[in-house]
């Protein structure tokens, strides 16, 4: 198996193209197929545009720039409450249809005690089901009934959309970008799988800076994502007393 | 003035170029230039879709089509259909049932091969978009002049003088033919000669897809 | 400009006003009885009756219910037989709905719209006769149908017209000094606060002598204000006094 | 769906408040604004940030309208291209829409910027119908702004055939043989949109989409560099004072004039890159150093091997078979090919009128009433017998039914047929077989036709048939 | 039963046929149905003909009216192509506008009768500059069960070739023109040419002259036009499952017979009025 993982190279492929030359032999038939890739017979074909990844050596995917979410089981995501509707709120997280989010999948929720969320709220909540036959679910509670961060995000703050391509770079171990714009800047940021960040400094000023360079960092390398930001401080966006994040 | 700068000999095809995410509001969207002919797609979707025009078990895939002068008729009809099934036959549209997918194609400008430049906006916007696909499809243009003579991705120009014009869209996996179109006539064994030239000039666009998405995401 | 003077020697206008004076004006509430509210103003030769009709439960195709105001409905129709020419569409096309587009936002920043959430107000305006001024003597009419129709609103909305000819501002256009081409610039105004709920201005002006056109056609407002109100006093001590009787 | 969530609204709100805006622009700041020209004339694309928008000047000749016989005519019409936004629908108009159109128009038209009497041929005759075509592709906000740019740019880019008149006859001369004419553009209005918050207190120029989401009104002014106002209107349901009137204009003074400089230039661009022969048009303006956008020059194909691939599809295809399919005319005017599926139009009759007909022509008779015998009868059952086995390779067996069937149904299990019995034979009225232009029978065109033919003629449509089994493969996925 | 499992399960219905190759309505993959031709039958018509293909019924009419050429072709009269498919001929179609597959229909019989040279425009000329005929062809369904276009070629060229035009004079001082009630001239028609049409089932099996069933079922349409002497004139296939190279030249060869079938049809329907 260590041996299969030598030869394998992240590469760009196009809707329509065949793997079969790229995925060592001897794992068909007991691989993990992520976004983007579809098994027809025997043959494995890619899906859509990007570049084809790998990660131990039974799960392969597509990471592409793509802006349209589509909901997956487990994502957690932002969405805007649309409507209060019975027993449930709609929200829209971006996905073709509008998510449900019952009253009662928050945490501490009771048929008595309704949490306080109006039309218009942001919450930041986890997908229970996704499929392509049904609404999608969300909650806002782990199974034990915890938040674990989930909910209504606070009234302040701004959210924008970016690509979910962006959003999974940020999300990755490590994420240069994050650490290094901590160092300079203070922030409280929460990361939705359906592409919309939600980001709160100290200032209004400085959380402008903060979207500012998280957008702009779409089509940049690490490096150049360094010299932006270094202009960016330089312009005065940084705090007076920089803490650790 | 609209005299054509550009002097294509018989094999050759106007330069090729596009930009993709060329617009922020859609999910995907390109400019597809050859020559001076450019069209600018954007497609929208899965998204929500009209209880009226859902579908049970696949997406429903729109086209609109819109020329630059004036309000789209018939002939813009006739394209829209074209343009749809087309890009219909590509999509893995079983993914995503009771959701639509729209695809708006803008005309920029039209100098020859407007048709084969619009499939191919389309398909760029389409892999932009991330929609998942069965594969890529490309057209090409070609046509045949008076004298028997070839000419490939012709402009308005040379089309007046034309016996006969062929659009032809090919898929990626098997270079089939999924659509054509043709006007004017010719016997079948020029028919064929024309279709194997467009072929060819569909294998470049081929190439240029790959090598436009390398550059587009050769920083991740 | 077809060499029509518009302004004599002497100072006066082609049916024989000052430029600052407004045309005859004649109006009455009330003047339906199916309606909620109904008013007729005549403006000179340019006649125009407005009828309200609400609040009531949100009908129709138009929109959703709003959960924090009222929806206000408009709609601007010209007769057929209004103008010298027959009109074709009374309401429907572009201008037309233009006009209606800006009568609603004129109300809807007027009316208290918070106090009727989820609930409609149409009001209806028809053009009888048009000579000018249109749209103020619609915004005129439906202000005293909203009035009679005893919906709140923040103050009277009222509104003129005004031109410029040789350096001199006029007064509530009429259309043949409309048509000749000059700047006209159409205020609707709350009087007593002077804020300004709808303002469009066409034909060109220079921007230096716009401030005087506005003066004279807020002025119109708080003249076409006195007027009004003395109406809607008579109307309203009338009504009283036949309740006294009854 | 795109609806702003709270915190975003009171987030920008509140940094209006500071005077600070997402994008970094000071309240009074336009974003970046370009401005391109396509290969044609009158074409022109603007960007004003994210903000797209496409205009195109078109010319027809055309009758004046009776009320204006030596004027030209001026058409405006504004698109919002469901591309731009998910809330434009395609061909209809919106409020919205409705609104912008006549925005533009008064700022256009009213302001007569062009000069419609330079555009008569000949008075009550001929005139230049002059068509201004606005798409919006992307909507990021002030919509009007970069559309009234976009119109007046690509109205002063415009040229259009140049005219002789010779007593009546009107030449309209091609771009070859004269150069064409630019239009008379007296001058450019430009619109400046306000966008107002905080109870009017706050004012924004060139206003996002997002910021038009939460501003109470607006206010456009539309203004050309001689400050002369155009066009002006507040709208929104906000009330002003008279002293932000004045204001804005104040303001409006300043950019309007920006504006103009950077349209002015833009012409003036375009103008020396057309006469210096360098390239011009959209082609030309892609970024080509954006990672997004990819151009490959020319290519050459090799077509060396068309040929050998043409005869070889040539070779491998079969010749079309020769026509087998049996023709007939059943009477004049009324053809028939083809046997293989019979209609069930009009089959309650189920006139055998071949049958008739053919009798009927050989006899040359005007009336035909009731002519068939009882041998046609007989023949028809050995017919049916014939057909029965010519049908074998069916897979169920045909099931004869009597009397009339309709419709044609048939199942899996049973199908059916339908044969032709004595019930079915029916009498068509006398045709009158005339000379010629005689009026046909319709009706006899739209009965039946016959099932019997298959037998009687020699050979079956059945041109191609025998590959068209053969090749495909049938497949049968559960 | 059977009604049921193809309510239910068309696709599976029709595999089953299929596989035997056979269809439902017992034709083979190949067979068109029966093609009848009446031509004449509507003498207020400058030219009508009916086709039934099967039981796609089509009736065409030619009417001719003067109208003035264009400024750049003062020669050329022309043709205007419509088609309709009114409600009366299928439920899929509602009252109202045209609906968009009879506008991409009009649009198809427009780009072949231009790409065809059918006939010799400059034979409609009246008075070059002034005065021309314009053909209206209206092509009017009453019956839809599949395979419109097929229909409609047959129907319009038939039409076109029964057309008498009344021969027109311009009289000299009064510019006006005059019709001549006795004499009348027919139409040279240079190129006929017909359209066949195949659908594609379950992306695998090539289906001629599909009905409605078949079309809805279709995962791809194509229509080839040839010429009486072999020429293609167009391969309209608009998207749809996509086809090799051989299965278009199989097509071809099958639409080859076929056009030569119907010009003889035609020729011989018209002949045989004009005894």
């Amino acid at each position: 198996m260590a041996a299969s993982m030598d030869d394998f190279e992240p590469r760009v492929v196009l809707p329509g193209d065949s793997l079969m030359g790229h995925i060592p032999g001897e794992l068909h038939g007991k691989m993990t197929l992520g976004p983007g890739l579809r098994q027809d017979e025997t043959k494995i074909f890619s899906t859509k545009a990007g570049i084809l990844k790998r990660k131990n050596p039974h799960t392969f995917w597509i990471d592409c720039h793509q802006k349209r979410y589509v909901p997956a089981k487990g994502d957690k995501v932002l969405g805007v409450v649309t409507q209060k509707a019975g027993d449930v709120f709609r929200v829209d997280i971006g996905g073709q249809s509008q998510a449900i989010l019952s009253y009662l999948a928050f945490e501490g929720a009771t048929k008595r005690n309704r949490p306080n969320v109006q039309v218009g709220d942001v919450v930041y909540a986890k997908l229970l089901v996704a499929n392509r036959d049904m609404e999608p679910e969300l909650v806002c509670i782990d199974s034990s009934g915890r938040s674990q961060g989930l909910g209504v995000v606070g009234s302040d703050g701004f959210m924008f959309r970016c690509t979910l391509g962006l959003v999974r770079r940020l999300l990755l171990k490590d994420c240069p970008m994050l650490k290094f714009l901590g160092e300079k800047i203070s922030y409280e940021i929460a990361i939705g799988m359906n592409g919309r960040i939600w980001v709160r400094a100290k200032s209004i000023h400085t959380t402008i800076a903060v979207v500012t360079a998280l957008t702009n960092c779409e089509f940049m390398s690490e490096d150049d994502m360094k010299k932006m930001l270094r202009k960016l401080v330089a312009a005065g966006f940084h705090d007076s007393r920089p803490k650790p994040n | 003035m609209t005299s054509n700068p550009e002097n294509n000999s018989s094999v050759e095809i106007r330069p090729i170029g596009s930009l993709q995410s060329c617009i922020s509001k859609p999910d995907g969207s390109a400019v597809f230039t050859q020559g001076d002919t450019s069209v600018m797609a954007a497609v929208y979707g899965p998204g929500d879709v009209k209880p009226n025009k859902a579908l049970m078990d696949k997406a429903t895939v729109t086209v609109t089509y819109k020329p630059k002068i004036g309000i789209s008729g018939v002939r813009e009809k006739a394209l829209e259909r074209m343009i749809r099934n087309t890009c219909e036959t590509v999509l893995l549209t079983t993914l995503f049932p009771r959701s639509s997918v729209d695809i708006i194609v803008q005309e920029i400008q039209d100098a020859g091969a407007l048709l084969a430049c619009s499939i191919n906006a389309a398909c760029l916007a389409m892999i932009n978009a991330g929609i998942p696909m069965k594969c890529t499809v490309a057209a090409s243009c070609c046509m045949m002049g008076k004298d028997e003579e070839l000419i490939m991705d012709p402009t308005k120009e040379q089309t007046k003088d034309a016996e006969c014009v062929l659009t032809s869209a090919i898929d990626s996996s098997a270079h089939s033919l999924i659509a054509s179109s043709m006007q004017g006539s010719c016997s079948v064994e020029q028919y064929h000669k024309l279709m194997s030239v467009c072929q060819k000039a569909c294998d470049k666009v081929f190439e240029f897809y790959r090598e436009a998405m390398e550059r587009t995401l050769s920083k991740p | 400009m077809a060499g029509l003077e518009l302004l004599s020697d002497e100072g006066f206008r082609l049916d024989g006003r000052r430029p600052s004076e407004l045309r005859k004006i004649r109006l009455r509430l009330g003047v339906f009885d199916q309606a909620d509210g109904s008013a007729y103003i005549e403006q000179g030769n340019t006649k125009a009756l407005a009828t309200v009709y609400g609040p009531h439960e949100v009908l129709g195709g138009k929109g959703k219910p709003l959960h924090d105001k009222v929806i206000i409905n408009c709609q601007y129709s010209m007769a057929t037989f209004s103008t010298n020419e027959r009109k074709n569409r009374p309401q429907g096309d572009r201008k037309s709905t233009e006009m209606s587009l800006h009568l609603q936002r004129t109300f809807e920043a007027t009316i208290q719209t918070h106090l009727y959430p989820r609930s409609q107000i149409d009001i209806f305006v028809q053009i009888l006769q048009a000579d000018g001024g249109n749209y103020c003597a619609c915004v005129n009419a439906a202000t005293l149908a909203i009035i009679n129709a005893g919906i709140p609103m923040k103050d009277y909305v009222c509104a003129c017209s005004s031109g410029y000819v040789n350096n001199t501002p006029l007064t509530d256009v009429s259309y043949l000094e409309e048509s000749q081409g000059g700047p006209v610039v159409t205020v609707a105004m709350l009087p007593k606060s002077e804020q300004i709920a709808l303002f469009k201005m066409d034909n060109r002006l220079h921007v230096d002598h716009l401030e005087q056109v506005l003066e004279v056609a807020s002025k119109g407002c708080k003249d076409m204000y006195a007027v009004m109100n003395a109406a809607v006093k008579e109307h309203v001590s009338r009504m009283a006094k036949s309740m006294e009787c009854s | 769906m795109t609806a702003l969530s709270n915190l975003e609204e009171d987030f920008i709100l509140k940094a209006i408040e500071e005077s600070k805006r997402l994008d970094g622009r000071q309240p009074y700041d336009y974003r970046r604004t370009k401005i391109e020209f396509g290969v044609e004339r009158g074409c022109c694309m603007v960007h004003m940030g994210d903000t797209r928008i496409l205009a195109q000047v078109s010319c027809e000749v055309v009758e004046p309208k009776e009320n204006r016989p030596n004027e030209g005519q001026l058409f405006v019409n504004l698109e919002l291209s469901p591309m731009a936004s998910t809330t434009f629908e395609a061909g209809r108009l919106s409020d919205y829409g409705i609104e912008l159109n006549r925005l533009l128009e008064r700022t256009v038209k009213d302001s007569r910027a062009v000069d419609v009497e330079s555009l008569c041929i000949v008075a009550g005759e001929k005139v230049w119908k002059i068509r201004l075509d606005v798409h919006v592709l992307n909507h990021d906000g002030n919509i009007l702004d970069s559309a009234c740019i976009a119109a007046l740019a690509a109205l002063s880019h415009f040229r259009r055939p140049d005219v002789t008149v010779i007593g009546e006859s009107v030449t309209i001369h091609s771009p070859q043989d004269r150069d064409p004419v630019p239009l008379n553009v007296h001058h450019i209005p430009v619109c400046v949109t306000f966008a107002f918050y905080h109870k009017g207190k706050r004012l924004l120029v060139d206003p996002t989409e997002k910021e038009e989401k939460v501003m109470e009104g607006t206010m456009v002014v539309g203004m050309n560099v001689h400050r002369e106002l155009c066009t002006m209107q507040v709208t929104g349901s906000m009330l002003i004072l008279k002293e932000q009137i004045i204001r804005c204009c104040q303001i409006g003074v300043v950019k309007v004039s920006e504006l103009t400089e950077l349209i002015k230039q833009a012409l003036e661009k375009d103008k020396t890159a057309r006469a210096e022969g360098k390239k011009f048009g959209f082609a030309e303006s892609h970024p080509k150093k954006s990672i997004t956008s990819k151009v490959i020059p020319e290519q050459t194909l090799d077509t060396s091997d068309v040929e050998d691939e043409v005869s070889r599809i040539m070779e491998t295809a079969e010749l079309p078979e020769q026509v087998s399919s049996k023709l007939e005319i059943k009477k004049p005017g009324l053809g028939q090919i083809g046997d293989g599926l019979t209609n069930s139009w009009l089959d309650d009759g189920d006139a055998d009128e071949a049958e008739e007909e053919e009798n009927g022509n050989s006899k040359e008779e005007d009336e035909m009433e009731g002519a068939i015998g009882s041998e046609d009868e007989d023949e028809e059952e050995e017919e049916e017998e014939e057909e029965k086995k010519m049908i074998v390779t069916k897979p169920k067996a045909k099931d004869k039914r009597k009397g009339k069937s309709k419709a044609y149904v048939s199942d899996s299990e049973e199908e059916e047929t339908f044969t032709l019995d004595n019930a079915d034979l029916d009498v068509i009225q006398g045709t009158k077989s005339q000379k010629l232009s005689e009026e046909l029978d319709l009706t006899a065109a739209l009965k039946k036709p016959s099932d019997k033919t298959k037998s009687r003629g020699n050979t079956r449509a059945k041109g191609g048939k025998k590959k068209w089994k053969k090749e495909q493969n049938i497949k049968d996925r559960p | 039963m059977a009604a049921e499992f193809k309510t239910a399960q068309p696709v599976e219905y029709y595999k089953q046929f299929l596989k035997e190759e056979v269809r439902p309505d017992g034709r083979e993959l190949g067979e068109i149905r029966s093609t009848i031709l009446n031509v004449g039958s509507i003498s207020t018509a400058h030219g009508s003909a009916l086709v039934k293909l099967g039981n796609t019924t089509v009736v065409c009419g030619i009417k001719g009216e003067f109208a003035s050429p264009t400024v750049e072709e003062p020669k050329k009269g022309y043709l205007v192509p419509n088609v309709d498919l009114p409600p009366l001929c299928s439920a899929q179609f509602k009252p109202g506008p045209p609906s968009i597959q009879a506008q991409v229909t009009s649009q198809l019989v427009a780009d072949t009768l231009l790409s065809s040279n059918l006939l010799n425009y400059e034979d409609l000329c009246i008075k070059e500059g002034n005065m021309v005929w314009v053909l209206y062809c209206d092509m009017m369904c009453l019956d839809y069960d599949g395979n419109i276009i097929d229909a409609c070629l047959i129907a319009l060229l038939a039409a076109l070739r029964n057309v008498r035009l009344p021969v027109v004079t311009i009289d000299e001082d009064t510019g006006l023109a005059e019709l001549s009630s006795t004499e009348d001239r027919s139409l040279n028609i240079v190129n006929q040419f017909a359209a066949t049409t195949f659908s594609v089932f379950d992306d695998s099996i090539l289906l001629v002259d599909p009905t409605v069933e078949e079309e809805d079922l279709a995962t791809g349409l194509m229509t080839v036009i040839v010429t009486q002497d072999g020429r293609l004139c167009n391969i309209h296939k608009p998207g749809g499952t996509p086809l090799s190279t051989d299965q278009i030249q199989d097509c071809i060869g099958r639409a080859q017979t076929r056009a030569k079938e119907i010009c003889s049809l035609i020729d011989d329907t018209l002949d045989s009025i004009e005894r």
